[in-house]
């Protein structure tokens, strides 16, 4: 399962997505909007997806998971739009009948999900807003 | 031929449009192109650092020839997650 | 956060624990009831804990994470009683201001508490229960 | 001295209670300690491989001298999480 979304992140649902009778183990991770970036303050945070092509990377980022790792399911929701201070922009989830292979494998998707995936973060600050690239 | 060009965040901002179509020549690559589209957009080339592009959805090389493509996109450095 | 509880793991609650405004990850791990177990059909799990001295090995081992990494709060919870197939018998949850650290120490959190914490599973099979030892 | 044993998972099935109240002389160590619970739960001793050993909550040395200890526990592997 892999989506763009406006609406919060409910972990509930990757999870649902992805664990099977089958598996030991989930792994998840929460990529969160935090309030300072190199020493300043940051009111929200907003994300601007090349539509289309973002899921595109997505799917191909969960297939290659899934290829190269012992996992079951592999779930990827990105949020566009405004995100505030605390809420989640990014949320993944792995199911695998073993933690290792989920653990590898959700590192695996975060860590490739933000080398390639044409997302962009915009931090909005007191008195402007400017693209983190 | 006619393509669809798309621009994003602080390139978008560059040109002041997100999409626009462009006539190019058969053999044209991505590289010419974007030399066409910084006369169009002189801020464009002032970004210094070439951007990425996708072409129909998917990363291409400079030098890749547009003949069949539809859509090219020039991407920043990505930033999500 | 560290607990012992015969009700279902609730993740928002483990997230809630952990994160701050300066976070931008929070590293999760379930561990879930699986329904096979060297080919046999488990029908539910069982979890006893010796009371006291569990919660107290995982107070040491949140508090070993959070010396040893980057982090910037630990939640250990564990399921003690009755665990039917597919809930979670264990969940963690590890907050930092970056992925890589919260990654690691949620990891090291999972790996210790399994070698460690005193906590024992019996698994229920047909016509019988076996302690996993 | 007064201690305070505490069996769990397959021990206590073995001896049938998960606590129980023993007398030991002063300078008894862990191993001792065993031996004579032993004698009392025929079934422990068949257990093999020697158990863990707590000593008021916290993991200790079968050479432990349990002078000053109120509670001893003894615990198979563990299989949490």
């Amino acid at each position: 399962m892999v989506r763009l979304q406006t609406e919060p992140i409910r972990l509930d649902e990757l999870i649902a997505a992805v664990r099977g009778d089958g598996d030991g183990a989930v792994a998840l991770f929460l990529g969160t909007a935090r309030n300072v970036t190199a020493g300043t303050e940051v009111l929200f945070l907003e994300y601007e997806a090349y539509a289309g092509m973002a899921e595109h990377e997505m799917e191909r980022i969960a297939s290659l998971a899934l290829s190269d790792f012992a996992v079951s399911r592999v779930a990827i929701a990105h949020r566009v739009g405004r995100v505030e201070i605390g809420e989640a922009s990014v949320g993944i989830a792995v199911a695998a009948p073993h933690r290792a292979a989920a653990m590898d494998a959700c590192r695996f998707v975060i860590d490739t999900l933000k080398a390639t995936v044409p997302i962009w973060k915009r931090e909005h600050v007191l008195g402007g807003a400017v693209w983190v690239e | 031929m006619t393509l669809r060009v798309l621009y994003f965040a602080s390139l978008r901002d560059r040109t002041g449009v997100g999409e626009e179509t462009v006539e190019i020549a058969s053999g044209t690559d991505v590289s010419a192109l974007w030399s066409m589209l910084g006369d169009r957009h002189p801020r464009l080339s002032a970004a210094g650092v070439k951007p990425l592009v996708a072409c129909d959805r998917t990363y291409a090389a400079w030098d890749r020839v547009l003949d069949g493509v539809a859509e090219v996109a020039f991407l920043p450095p990505v930033s999500g997650g």
